[in-house]
């Protein structure tokens, strides 16, 4: 026997556009449930442990908030000073938080499953910086949030973690339980005509 | 409709598209007027003279300024897209098909029954309410004066309007599109820098509109084209027209309201929250208002209104327009009116000839002039009929249809003052400007009290180069512009003038606050600013004070003898101009308002019929499969818990991995019971305190492995404890060598209980031994089930034998499926929120927050022991030696059954010997239900010294009724936990 | 709106972004058993509460989540000094 | 008594003479070199302790200073609200007082202060909230104070525009009333026992800053202003969020942290809302003044502040609340908002009696709900100066409760936000 899988929006996806939580010609909002991750917690400061949690987990952990790092299929970022969340394919995500917790048997690095934690969204198209900045600044400083980056922040009354893939392409991620009203939210700012 | 006396729509002239006619109604009146226009243009074009009526006179008032420190033209508003209950006509763009509607005065503002309140004006003075009424009650009369009051009714219609909200940094804020904002804008463009610069009219150039410019021999209009166009040439400029800088706050934080109309109406506004690095306040100024006799009556305008009229919209206030003023601006008001063909019988200035710059200018064009000279009077009710003119040795009547006043200039600073600046009072130019401007910002043009357009020109380029060096960009340098006009020039102000009757002078038009009313004020020592403001009510009408602020100040500063600067205004608070409440709260409706949390198996409580209710998720209170009302289904479903197994949703509980060498010690600082001894597959209950000795939370806490803890807070604290962690991690024991990581979204738990639990959970085929003297209770267990990752922790919140089954959340609407489906022959049942806690209650278990308040310990619910056994130290333990801990009145958690009746959270228990309220009472039930397993109503309690009051029997007030109850030990069901262990 | 640029992940953050954990360097006994009831009910209710520059602890909530320390004026709300959480105002107050 | 002149007659014939007959509601006199009792802050409740002093303790040679103006902080800022549904019998019995007191006052200081008892509304939005007023109902009624939870229907005709529909965010499942909450014009509590208080002979000192104190055997002797050194035999304190800066000056610590607590007005509109009504759901409160402005308030801002301006975070907040709990007022428009400085104590119940300086006594700690007890409020102070022990109904509320940790709590005790 084997329980069967459904992501968030799994009974609610709109069959004209396969994937697409909603649509519009400046913008197109879609669950990527094949991004699974992993959250890294460290239980003590120090450079030294990074790096054998950067070869556990096949890409180097940033050391700055912010950066966004990258290595064949793996995303590694910075949450704060002891956490980082890895991406990886979301068949990955057992193996990965199996290696990271053989190499620290003592867990002063720890791996927890987190796939199921975010729901992670693409949002795409000219209007994205316009629809996301409905809800907040992204950041107080002018070009504050440039492509390749990441950034944990409020929108809409919820935390997010964002990385801006390039200048129209975002990947937003979301808890779990409060990404249905994210999406209404967007879905809200782009229904609109602006 | 009137005659033509009144104002009319002048030949040629004006900025308004003269080829697009637009049509509008006024108190169903269709009217005519123009693209560009206002409605208050359009309806002064139309000869419309009475607008409304005053608040407490109900004293005819027309128009007295075109924008927005109009004191009397507020109308409601509908077009296309909305309607506004109550708006000035000055701030509304005309649009096609508008309908526009008086607010004030019964049945009409031209005739108002309610005038005859004039004839008591003496008795209705300043604060008379303060001295009346108060027999037999307030109540009696309040709701007449209720009725009396308000502009506009609210109406139900849903407003079409589209709503966003905009966020955004920019590096310069320009506010005010005028020649000042322009000159700065245009200078720091093409730097680098970003800049916004907004105006709240629809068309840049500001003044420049309407008074008579021009710059380098050619017409401002062309100026401001230009200045426009290299603007939007840079790409990193933004232009907001239609749009009000509404408030500013801490750290160059502003709101911002931008309309965008089409030519029926508003069609959407946008909220802006804008962050600047620095601000350039270019605002500019509005004239004010002179006193004399009966300076109320409708066809008295202020003169810079007038202008603007005439210049900007191609209107004429009136056919015969005298010019009243103690400065150099009205004389551009009585040549700016000649020049378009009105009839301008006298200037009345109340300065010597010698002062007046403008006087040879004025004549030429044809206006007598007339100095050391007052208006005494002036009459006519509903229209200004004539004026009386009263020289150094000569009085005269001027019959005329307008009256155009300059008393002096306003800067319009509020913005500055929403930042805590204190206006400074300008002895030589009658005006309160800003000294000290916030950190970043650069006051400059009309704002700064610029009385001509070079000083202006000048300040717009010192602040643009002060910016750009302060930022380290390269400025392009402006080119000097020659620039021809007339000077406001020089200002001697006489603020209460020496003839006419104080009781007919008005300071507020809105609100019919007269000279005599600050003398009344003055009098009974309401001599604070924000005394004589509140007693008076003057400036608090929705005008805030824009024309009568300064006078009614001045007024009073000359009354007790003190200066103007040591009166002082009153504080600016924001908004700027009013802002509809729902541009604030925009899209922010229904589920949009608060963001709701739904759990991963959402879509299957909605197919099995749960009542879903606000838990701070949305879980299941209830399910109808399982019964046609609450009661029945709430039973069937503890039924099924007690006699054979039930299915919960537990999800949202708090789920918080806390690892590391000294998990296990950190978590025993915040516990009550030790986690530190916790092994691996353990489980332990226990509850966490503030440091005040109260429960903050309770939750069990799971050993999966070494230096591997899972806590589980409550799920309404769940965040707050996870952040309770981190903080004392962070802020007091840095040197711990641990991590807390909140995981809660992550997991689904989906708890199995009943006596066939135990067969349930083996359905779903764990790789792991559940038998039961293997797998006990309070233990926990990691592996997999039904093929997935699963932790599985045997506890039981229902006194039935129970597991928690956490799998990852996207197996979590699979998981609750196979446990329904792959039930048969156990008729597994779902069960909802009041049921799960119902069976808790039977049990005796707590439930935080309704059978702890905020001042419960531990002593309070028999885990004294347990704090007796702990010798080290944790988090609240000092306190539960303080004497409030240890007290003879402490509320004590008990059980309660009722001896006949029917429990009820909430009912008090009363002290001894009382059987009727008022009395006092010693304690509440927490919790109540009926119990169908022991099939009596029950309940727990907290009660004063409840521990040794077991057996003990007491009333319980509840509802207006008193029912006889027992007190019990709070375990109601299986105190053997014989069903638990099975 | 209240902005600090945090510390820890050197992003400007809005008010609304951040908790406010009230006055800094408050320091929790490491034995509170010996503590008296007034030393003890010190730690607990009494604040510093100056109309002027305060010393205070905020988090970086809705960001890195890092608490850290901050000198501010009460009434201007100006923001004079910055600092990690283990590190030492640059000039320590009377108060 | 002959100072009450305020009446229709009195209109009439002020009316007739062109009102010159009017005379200074209170006196600004010098403040003279030494007084019985100096009290420090001139709102509502500095003031109540002045008249009650006078009147009921007979204590007149007494001097209250101000800072600025009299009513110029809290009591001229707040949204008027007026209720007394404590649950806490000795909250109850303060609160009470303060409500029994604000009945009787506009004829006991002859000055209509417009109290209009218009009837207070709880909304209860789900099942614990129910419970919860269910208790606090059968407790009210224990204490001998009147509430009453009414069901969904008398909701919806009370307030009509209500958002009780199937969208809304915040369903509603009835309300808890006390119909003798309602409101009060601010202004003229403080004007009205400045009045009072100064025709029994009270000198009310306006602009008058306290700089600091001089003592002497651990006695207050003087207190040294901005208009010169005022000697006393002892002295109130009442001034709110203020209330640190004056017991530092004296030489002791308070519990208070001081915060901003904004509220906002819109434009006037014609009556459309006859209660006052608080969501728990949103914290947001809201009434209609007799002018016509819709008034409203809701949480404290983040942190500390002496600002006396608000935070758009909390202006958000609130009137979007508005608007989701009453859509028609989408098209209000909101005119001004401020804020005021309030003095938070760990308990949100009040501070009244002895502080460690012998004979200063202090009346603080009010919070968020310090109008409403302004009567009561004036006269415990002005009992603990008179009789140097506390009032009865003051016991409870002594500065020692901190050291003893036994707090009254109310907030915590509901479950929600009061």
């Amino acid at each position: 026997m084997r329980l069967e899988a459904q992501t968030v929006f799994g009974t609610s996806l709109d069959p004209a556009v396969p994937g697409a939580i909603f649509t519009s010609p400046s913008a197109t909002l879609r669950e990527r449930s094949d991004i699974g991750c992993i959250l890294l917690s460290a239980a003590i400061d120090g450079n030294g442990i990074l790096d054998a949690a950067g070869e556990a987990v096949g890409v180097e952990l940033p050391a700055t908030a912010g950066a966004y790092k990258t290595q064949e299929a793996r995303f590694a970022l910075m949450l704060s000073p002891r956490s980082w969340i890895v991406q990886c394919n979301i068949d990955e995500e057992t193996a990965l938080v199996g290696r990271v917790n053989a190499t620290f048997a003592d867990r002063t690095i720890n791996a927890s499953r987190f796939s199921d934690y975010l729901c992670w969204f693409e949002l795409c198209g000219p209007d994205g910086t316009l629809l996301l900045k409905e809800g907040g600044f992204l950041s107080l400083e002018r070009d504050g949030f440039r492509v390749g980056h990441a950034k944990r922040t409020l929108i809409a009354k919820v935390t997010a973690v964002l990385i801006r893939l390039d200048d129209q392409a975002w990947l937003i991620g979301i808890e779990r339980s409060r990404a249905r009203y994210f999406a209404d939210w967007l879905i809200s700012c782009a229904c609109l005509d602006r | 409709m009137t005659s033509a006396k009144h104002g009319y729509r002048l030949a040629a002239g004006g900025v308004i598209d003269r080829q697009r006619a637009v049509s509008f109604s006024y108190n169903g009146d269709h009217l005519r007027g123009y693209a560009g226009d206002t409605l208050a243009s359009a309806l002064i074009a139309n000869g419309v003279g009475v607008i409304g009526r005053s608040f407490k006179y109900h004293r005819p008032r027309g128009f007295y300024g075109t924008g927005m420190e109009d004191p009397n033209s507020m109308l409601a508003v509908r077009d296309a897209y909305g309607f506004e209950p109550a708006i000035r006509a000055g701030q509304v763009r005309l649009s096609e098909g508008l309908e526009a509607c008086s607010v004030t005065g019964w049945p009409s503002p031209e005739f108002d029954v309610a005038a005859i309140a004039q004839l008591a004006s003496n008795v209705l003075g300043a604060g008379f309410y303060y001295k009346t009424m108060m027999w037999p009650n307030w109540r009696l009369f309040e709701p007449f004066i209720r009725r009396s009051t308000g502009f506009g009714r609210l109406d139900s219609a849903i407003s079409r309007r589209e709503m966003h909200h905009r966020h955004e940094v920019a590096d310069v804020l320009v506010i005010g599109g005028g020649p000042a904002g322009l000159t700065a804008a245009r200078q720091l463009a093409h730097s680098g820098l970003k800049i916004v610069l907004v105006d709240d009219q629809p068309r840049l150039g500001g003044a420049l509109l309407w008074e008579a410019v021009s710059f380098d021999g050619v017409p401002a209009s062309e100026w401001v084209d230009r200045t426009v166009d290299a603007l939007k040439a840079d790409a990193n400029v933004t232009i907001l027209t239609s749009t009000m800088a509404t408030a500013a706050y801490e750290d160059n934080a502003f709101t911002l309201v931008e309309q965008r109309a089409d030519e029926h109406g508003v069609r959407a506004e946008h909220h802006w929250k804008l962050r600047a690095a620095n601000v350039v306040l270019a605002t500019g100024m509005v004239d004010r208002p002179l006193l004399f006799a009966d300076n109320d009556r409708p066809g008295i305008m202020l003169g810079s209104s007038v202008r603007r009229l005439i210049g900007e919209f191609g209107v004429a206030p009136a056919d015969r327009l005298t010019v009243y003023t103690n400065n150099d601006s009205g004389y551009l008001t009585a040549i700016a009116a000649r020049k378009a063909g009105i009839d301008v019988p006298v200037l009345v200035d109340t300065r010597p000839q010698g002062q007046a710059i403008h006087a040879a200018a004025a004549e030429q064009s044809g206006v007598r002039c007339v100095f050391d000279s007052q208006i005494e009077g002036t009459s006519g009710y509903k229209h200004l009929k004539a004026v009386t003119v009263r020289g150094s040795s000569t009085v005269e009547s001027i019959r005329c249809s307008g009256l155009a006043v300059s008393g002096g200039w306003t800067p319009l600073i509020q913005l500055a003052g929403h930042r805590g600046v204190k206006p400074v009072y300008q002895e030589r130019e009658s005006m309160f400007v800003v000294r000290a401007a916030p950190p970043g910002w650069h006051v400059i043009g009309g704002a700064a009290g610029s009385l001509h357009l070079t000083t202006t020109l000048a300040q717009a380029r010192a602040a643009a180069s002060a910016i750009g060096s302060d930022r380290g960009v390269p400025m392009e340098q402006g080119a000097d512009v020659s620039v021809d006009c007339m000077s406001y020039g020089s200002i001697s102000p006489q603020w209460i003038p020496d003839c006419g009757a104080r009781s007919r002078m008005w300071v507020d038009f809105q609100n019919d606050v007269k000279v005599s009313d600050l003398d009344l004020a003055a009098r009974e020592n309401y001599v604070s600013v924000e005394h004589l403001k509140r007693y008076t009510t003057l400036g608090m009408g929705t005008d805030q004070g824009r024309t009568s602020n300064i006078n009614g100040l001045a007024v009073m500063a000359g009354l007790t003898d003190r200066t103007i600067n040591a009166v002082g205004t009153t504080t600016f608070r924001p908004p700027y101009s009013a802002v509809r409440m729902g541009t604030i709260a925009n899209r922010r409706d229904g589920d949009l308002h608060q963001p709701r949390r739904y759990l991963p198996a959402h879509a299957i409580h909605e197919k099995l019929g749960g009542v879903l209710e606000d838990f701070g998720w949305e879980r299941p209170d209830w399910y109808r499969s399982n019964g046609a009302d609450r009661e029945s289904a709430v039973e069937a479903e503890m039924v099924a818990v007690r006699n054979h197994v039930g299915v919960f949703d537990g999800s949202s509980l708090g789920k918080i991995e806390v690892t590391g060498p000294d998990a296990g010690l950190f978590l025993s600082r915040f516990y009550v019971s030790n986690m530190a001894t916790l092994k691996p597959g353990g489980v332990r209950y226990s509850v966490m305190l503030k440091e005040d000795g109260v429960i903050f939370d309770d939750g069990v806490v799971a050993c999966l492995g070494p230096n591997h803890f899972l806590a589980g807070p409550t799920s309404g604290n769940a965040e707050a404890v996870a952040g309770w962690f981190e903080q004392w991690r962070q802020t007091e024991w840095p040197t711990m060598r641990v991590a807390v990581a909140p995981v809660t979204a992550n997991w689904a738990s989906i708890a199995i209980a009943g006596p066939c639990a135990r067969d349930l959970l083996a359905r779903l085929e764990p790789d792991f031994d559940i038998s039961p003297e293997v797998f006990r209770h309070m233990q926990v267990r990691e592996g997999h089930v039904a093929g997935v990752p699963a932790r599985v922790a045997r506890v039981s919140f229902t006194g039935e034998l129970q597991y928690e089954v956490s799998v990852p959340s996207r197996y979590a609407a699979s998981l609750l499926n196979t446990l329904l489906e792959r039930g048969s022959g156990l008729t597994p049942r779902a069960v909802g929120m009041e049921a799960w806690l119902r069976l808790r209650l039977e049990k005796g278990y707590i439930h935080l927050g309704s059978d702890t308040n905020g001042r419960t310990t531990p002593l309070d619910i028999g885990m004294g022991g347990i704090v007796a056994k702990r010798k080290d130290d944790f988090l609240g333990k000092r306190s539960l030696s303080l004497a409030f801990a240890t007290s003879e009145e402490r509320e004590q958690l008990v059980g309660v059954e009722a001896i006949g009746g029917t429990l009820q959270a909430g009912g008090r228990i009363l002290a001894s010997g009382h059987e009727r309220t008022p009395c006092p009472s010693e304690g509440y039930i927490t919790s109540a239900c009926f119990s169908p397993s022991l099939g009596k109503s029950i309940g727990l309690a907290l009660v004063v010294r409840g521990n040794e009051r077991k057996g003990e029997t007491v009333s319980v007030f509840s509802d207006g009724s008193i029912i006889r109850c027992r007190l019990t030990s709070p375990t109601f069901y299986d105190a053997e936990n014989k069903r638990l262990n099975t | 709106m209240i902005v600090i640029r945090c510390p820890y992940c050197n992003e400007q953050r809005t008010e609304e972004e951040l908790s406010y954990g009230g006055e800094a360097n408050i320091v929790r006994a490491i034995e509170p058993d010996t503590l008296s009831d007034t030393e003890w009910t010190d730690y607990l209710f009494m604040r510093n509460n100056p109309k002027g520059l305060l010393q205070e602890q905020w988090c970086c909530a809705a960001g890195c989540g890092q608490w850290f320390k901050i000198e501010r004026h009460t009434v201007t709300h100006e923001i004079t000094e910055v600092i990690r959480f283990d590190q030492q105002f640059s000039c320590k107050k009377d108060s | 008594m002959t100072w009450k002149d305020y009446s229709l007659g009195s209109l009439l014939r002020g009316a007739a003479g062109g009102n010159r007959h009017w005379r200074q509601a209170w006196r600004s006199p010098e403040p003279k070199s030494h007084y019985d009792v100096v009290i420090i802050g001139g709102g509502g409740h500095g003031l109540a302790t002045a008249y009650y002093l006078a009147k009921t303790y007979g204590i007149t040679n007494v001097a209250l200073i101000e800072k600025g103006w009299i009513g110029g902080g809290n009591t001229g800022r707040n949204t008027t609200n007026v209720r007394s549904d404590y649950m806490f019998p000795e909250s109850a019995a303060v609160y009470d007082l303060a409500l029994s007191l604000y009945e009787g006052l506009a004829r006991d200081i002859n000055f209509n202060i417009m109290l209009s008892q218009r009837g207070w509304l709880t909304l209860i939005h789900n099942q614990h909230q129910m419970e919860a007023a269910q208790h606090k109902a059968n407790w009210l009624a224990c204490n001998g104070v009147d509430g009453e939870i009414i069901d969904v229907h008398s909701v919806q005709r009370m307030l009509p525009l209500l958002n009780t529909g199937p969208g809304a965010r915040y369903p509603v499942l009835g309300a808890f009333l006390q119909k003798r909450g309602g409101t009060i014009r601010h202004d003229a509590v403080a004007w009205g026992f400045a009045r009072a208080a100064d025709r029994l002979g009270v000198d009310i000192v306006q602009n008058c800053e306290v700089l600091g104190f001089e003592q002497s055997g651990g006695r207050i002797t003087s207190v040294t202003t901005s208009r010169g050194r005022i000697g006393c035999r002892k002295i109130g304190v009442a001034v709110a969020g203020h209330s640190s800066m004056i017991a530092d000056m004296a030489g002791f610590r308070l519990p208070v942290t001081s915060r901003c607590l904004q509220a906002m007005v819109s434009e006037p509109i014609k009556p459309i809302l006859d209660h006052v009504v608080i969501s728990p759901g949103t914290g947001v409160y809201i009434n209609q003044t007799q002018k016509g402005e819709l008034v409203m308030g809701g949480v404290l801002d983040l942190y500390q502040s002496y600002g006396q301006r608000g935070t758009f975070p909390t202006i958000e907040k609130v009137v979007t609340s508005a608007v989701e709990m009453f859509p028609a007022f989408a098209q209000a428009r909101l005119m001004r908002h401020w804020a005021g400085i309030v003095d938070i104590v760990p308990d949100s119940s009040p501070i009244i009696g002895q502080t460690p300086v012998a004979n200063m006594f202090i009346n603080c700690g009010w919070g968020t709900g310090g109008f409403k007890a302004i009567p009561a409020g004036g006269m415990l102070l002005a009992h603990s100066l008179a009789k140097e022990a506390p009032h009865p109904l003051a016991e409870k509320f002594g500065l020692d409760r901190f050291r003893s940790n036994r707090l009254v709590d109310e907030g915590a005790a509901a479950g929600i936000a009061h």
